[in-house]
């Protein structure tokens, strides 16, 4: 059963009823932008639940259970409570950008989806510069945290700005570079070619030795520290600055930057996930489903980081990733590229 | 180094400065003028039996009529521990510091001055830090202080 | 040529408290910061200030107990420990065998549960969320032990001047043999969560390093002293009690850092556990109290008796007038104390994450400091 | 390269460690359905205990528990009658003042003041946990208590001799006013006291006080 199927069957039905060309894609691309942001609206709340629930039963806890059954409500009540809360602006901030930076950061976590191929043929638009569009839009949250720090013109958010943006940048080569080592194998950037070259399991670039499993730990580490999740979630250490950047925001506004960061945890696992582990690739389960378990695989695996380790400084996380990571990186690159060529390796 | 063996070292290596006290119950205490305690610190500091490198406690007390302040030493090395005390009266009550000695005086003779009102020369940072900033109310710790907002228990 | 103009930086102030998470109790920090190095901490003080000692001063003996409690209510046990330890030897009172035995549990039992206490917070304050739940398992393991005998779970009020209020129910020796049973093993999932991780190592080692000759002359007791190579324990340097009828061996440290504080401790919970368990065994049967009528008055006398609880030297000076039965004056001598006045010296060129991580690792709470 | 290796089993075995408590039982209970069952000697209000038959209270006003208390949080109201004998008028314990330390229930020889394991009494306003001897006494009606088996006191000879000492509890404990009576024996088998697991109270709505 492939819902690319109906998605073609509906297109088809638009076009065959007469309207102009553009507005038949118009209206197609609408629908498909809806018809993703209720879907990622959806999985981010079951995250945010899912996060407390996993949090809850590592520590020997029940985590919430008063709202319905086990707390299945609990993600929509929040969200009720956040969005009737009173929306603070402090008096001295700077009006504009402490408005804007929200806003950036949900956009930015969003429009990293019209590539992301969650099914067979389940994709908003496949662009041949797929990873590439994807990574150049994640780091536009570096800018809404700067905007948010200097906003809020409270000593902590600048602080904690300073340092996710230092920390989201110098996180971000490596991850480029083990992206690349694959990209290098699957020959194009486009997402789906890269999901096709994975099509038998042994294909999947996490088995490709040496290379696969190497990049594979880079991405994670990186992306661990891209979506600001322990043990790298400087920018909001409570214990040192309080609540970093999201310090003065309160209402809708929180729940708009807490909502960017499910979302981003969403993204990094959902990546790792069409790249390494072979996207929808699967044997008999329908292609979505094999998108979700095994993107869901990753976020609880990053989940299980973030409520095992503690943190590091900022100076050490800055040291780990130019010193340790990136040349790791560059070799795993020069490795993967003699893999490339070379008669034995490539399969 | 047991009490008797102390009490006899310290009794006749400073013969005429230090008197012992009975009320000692566990530990010698003994009492000494105010112009020689930091000639005293210095000698119990560096005298190797004694080598008294750690000071417990200062504690003042306002015994009615005059002012206390007992000093609590002890040496990590030899097991040695006693207390010695310095009186003084009521009127512009002084000591001196003996932070160089031991640094950590500097907080426990702040409390003293805070609380009791007992000068304490050269101590260098003579700030309020337990009472609020704005207390005006006198040094509550004096047996004569009595303050509107004094809950006193009731007599039975 | 071009000349580098030295970038114009300026420090700035950051006010780290009064209510900020990683403040234990209520302190406050004023840190003059230059970007993310600490270049001066002053700390302020006096947000918890009861005036305990001027309270006693009003009590009688056995009032002062529910008082001494609130003085240092991580380990109230050793407070009022230290309370009737003095006043014991104030007026020359020798508790039972059985009352000693049972203090000697009561306090060890005490000493693991603040450094329990002690283990979540660090971790909490380092990011790392799970050790403090585990932590507090434990914790309430020992509370019920408590709440079984004395029947409150933080200020206890049961060791009695001369003896302890009550004894044991008769459940209380299985259920606390069976909590020493268990406790090994979660000691090992602590060691395995945290000792070798490679982040709390960074975080950890070569941070706050507090010298020997500092610590001596800051007047530093207890664990932090202990780390910084110079092994004193009043336990076993000044003993009190009947801790010379059991056999621990005191850990010290090598280096005086954060790591070595942090190892210290979790040897010092197994040490304590093995205490309590010789204790168990020989734990004699007969009186647990002598009497002490309500208005006792001691002779006319000072003592300054001292014990070791979890955060140091706890001494308490009492000086009897002899004719009241109401102490002239009680001060109270907690480890936090000293231990925040040499802070500033350590902290000082190190990051604000250093900071946090220092303040927990000397386990500095406010009430002993501010009394 | 060995200390890289290194990191990398910890940091494995610290995922193991933290993993492994996923399989393992919640153990917190979920207050309002399930009560925690306090232990019995647990000290929460102060309540005032009467006999079961003839629903008199205990006390007989001698004062000690308002002397004994360190916040002066008791405060006992009572007119004499012509031959100089207290008669009780009211009895006032301000549950804010009170800091639960049990030397009342201690200073008293007659079992009337007990610390009872209930702790489900926070009021909106700071008057309402001043409360009087009604309250008192009717809270304190279902709580057990040692009945002190005592001799008439004109026939207790001059010396207060040791009552004879019961023989339920092994290890009698005295009480701290000279005399020998045992008031609260360490024998604590009158509620069984939890096992391990917390014994769960069936669904229990709050009680209906103030």
């Amino acid at each position: 059963m492939e819902i690319a199927g109906i998605f073609k069957y509906l297109y088809e039905m638009l076009a065959k009823s007469g309207l102009p060309q553009l507005a038949v894609d118009l209206i197609a691309l609408v629908a498909s932008a809806l018809i993703v942001f209720t879907f990622l609206a959806v999985t981010a709340l079951f995250l945010v639940w899912w996060e407390r629930k996993v949090s809850a039963h590592i520590q020997q806890r029940f985590g919430p259970m008063r709202t319905g059954w086990h707390g299945w409500l609990q993600t929509i009540v929040d969200m009720i409570k956040l969005i009737q809360k009173e929306d603070i602006t402090p008096a001295t901030a700077d009006r504009p950008v402490f408005f804007w930076a929200p806003i950036i950061a949900l956009t930015a976590a969003f429009t990293a989806y019209v590539v992301m191929p969650f099914g067979k043929g389940l994709i908003v638009s496949d662009l041949n510069i797929g990873i590439l569009f994807i990574i150049a839009i994640t780091t536009f949250t570096i800018i809404s945290l700067l905007m948010a720090g200097w906003g809020s013109n409270n000593k902590y958010a600048l602080l904690g700005g300073m340092r996710s943006a230092a920390q989201v940048v110098s996180y971000e080569v490596p991850m480029v570079v083990a992206v690349l080592s694959v990209v290098l194998f699957a020959g194009s950037m486009s997402m789906m070619d890269i999901v096709n070259s994975q099509a038998k399991i042994y294909q999947w670039y996490i088995f490709r030795l040496p290379f696969g499993p190497i990049a594979f730990m880079i991405y994670l580490i990186a992306g661990t520290a891209e979506s600001n999740r322990t043990p790298f979630d400087l920018p909001e250490a409570e214990q040192e600055l309080v609540a970093g950047f999201n310090v003065e925001y309160s209402g809708m506004k929180f729940a708009m930057f807490f909502f960017a960061e499910f979302v981003n945890l969403f993204t990094i696992s959902a990546i790792a996930a069409t790249l390494f582990l072979g996207g929808w690739q699967g044997p008999f389960l329908p292609s979505w489903m094999w998108f979700m378990i095994k993107t869901l695989f990753i976020v609880f695996v990053l989940m299980w980081f973030r409520w095992t380790y503690p943190r590091l400084r900022v100076d050490q996380l800055m040291e780990f990733s130019w010193k340790f990571l990136l040349p790791i990186s560059f070799a795993n690159l020069i490795i993967a590229g003699f893999m490339k060529y070379s008669r034995w390796f490539n399969w | 180094m047991d009490r008797t063996e102390l009490t006899k070292y310290l009794l006749d290596r400073f013969s005429d400065k230090l008197q012992l006290l009975d009320t000692g119950k566990a530990e010698p205490v003994f009492i000494l003028k105010a112009e020689n305690l930091l000639e005293f610190c210095r000698t119990i500091k560096a005298d190797d039996t004694l080598a008294i490198d750690f000071l417990c406690n200062i504690a003042a007390v306002d015994t009615g009529d005059l002012f206390e302040i007992v000093y609590s030493v002890a040496s990590t090395k030899n097991r040695i521990r006693f207390d010695f005390k310095i009186t003084m009266p009521y009127e512009n009550a002084e000591i001196d510091s003996i932070q160089e000695f031991w640094a950590g005086a500097n907080w426990h003779e702040r409390e003293v001055w805070e609380l009791f009102g007992i000068n304490i020369r050269n101590h260098g940072n003579l700030t309020r830090f337990l009472l609020p900033d704005d207390w005006n109310q006198g040094f509550p710790m004096r047996k004569n202080w009595d303050a509107p907002d004094f809950v006193r228990m009731p007599e039975l | 040529m071009t000349t580098t103009k030295a970038l114009h930086t300026e420090e700035f102030l950051v006010n780290m408290g009064p209510h900020h998470p990683s403040t234990h109790g209520v302190c406050r920090f004023l840190l003059t910061m230059d970007g993310e190095v600490v270049v001066k901490a002053v700390p302020y003080i006096g947000y918890l200030h009861r005036a305990l000692e001027k309270i006693c001063e009003n009590r009688t003996y056995p009032q002062c107990l529910p008082i001494l409690d609130r003085f240092e209510y991580c380990t109230s046990m050793s407070c009022e420990y230290a309370f009737c330890l003095a006043t014991e030897k104030l007026a020359g009172i020798q508790a039972p065998e059985r009352a000693e035995y049972l203090r000697v549990i009561m306090l060890e039992l005490n000493r693991i549960a603040s450094h329990l206490i002690w283990f979540g917070t660090t971790s909490l304050d380092l990011g790392a969320i799970t050790p403090f739940l585990y932590g507090f398992r434990e914790r309430e393991d020992i509370l019920d032990l408590f709440e079984m005998t004395c029947g409150q779970r933080l200020t206890y009020n049961y060791i009695r001047i001369g003896g302890v209020s009550r004894d044991v129910p008769p459940e209380f020796i299985p259920k606390a043999k069976e909590f020493l049973d268990k406790f090994p093993a979660k000691i090992e999932d602590y060691v395995k969560l945290l000792n070798e991780n490679p982040i709390w190592m960074i975080r950890n080692q070569n941070v706050g390093i507090l010298p020997r000759e500092m610590a001596l002359s800051y007047g530093v007791s207890g664990p932090v002293l202990r780390a910084s190579g110079i092994k004193f324990d009043i336990r076993k340097d000044d003993p009190y009690s009947i801790y010379d009828r059991f056999d621990f061996n005191i850990p010290t440290g090598k280096v005086g850092d954060c790591y070595d504080r942090y190892l210290l401790r979790i040897e010092e919970m197994r040490q304590s556990s093995r205490i309590v368990r010789q204790a168990l065994e020989q734990l004699p049967s007969g009186e647990i109290k002598t009497k002490v009528s309500a208005n006792f008055k001691p002779p006319k006398g000072e003592v300054y008796s001292r014990i070791e609880n979890s955060r140091g030297e706890m001494g308490i000076y009492i000086q009897s007038p002899g004719d009241s039965k109401k102490p002239l004056r009680v001060k109270m001598r907690g480890g936090s104390y000293n231990h925040l006045q040499v802070m500033p010296e350590i902290v000082k060129g190190g990051k604000i994450a250093d900071l946090v991580a220092v303040m927990a690792s000397m386990d500095i709470i406010m009430p002993e400091v501010d009394r | 390269m060995k200390k890289l290796i290194d990191a990398i089993k910890n940091l494995a075995l610290g995922l193991l460690t933290t993993g492994k408590h996923l399989g393992r039982r919640a153990i917190t209970i979920q207050y309002p359905t399930e009560k925690w069952q306090m232990p019995e000697r647990s000290r929460g209000i102060v309540t005032l205990l009467s006999d079961k038959e003839t629903g008199k209270l205990n006390c007989t006003t001698c004062l000690l528990c308002e002397r004994s208390c360190p916040t002066a949080a008791i405060k006992i109201v009572y007119d004499k009658d012509e031959k100089g004998k207290r008669i009780l008028k009211d009895f006032i314990v301000d549950h804010g003042l009170c800091c639960f330390c049990g030397l009342c229930q201690e200073a008293c020889n007659f079992a009337a003041i007990k610390l009872a394991p209930k702790y489900e009494f926070s009021t909106f306003e700071k008057e309402d946990l001043v409360w009087h001897i009604a309250k008192l006494q009717e809270i304190g009606r279902d709580v057990p208590y040692e009945k002190i088996e005592r001799k008439k006191p004109e026939a207790r000879p001059a010396v207060a001799k040791p009552a004879p000492k019961p023989t339920i509890a092994a290890n009698p404990a005295e009480t701290p006013t000279g005399k020998a009576h045992v008031i609260e024996s360490g024998k604590a088998d009158a509620i069984p006291v939890s096992e391990k697991k917390p014994k769960i109270v069936d669904k229990v709505e709050p009680e209906g006080e103030k």
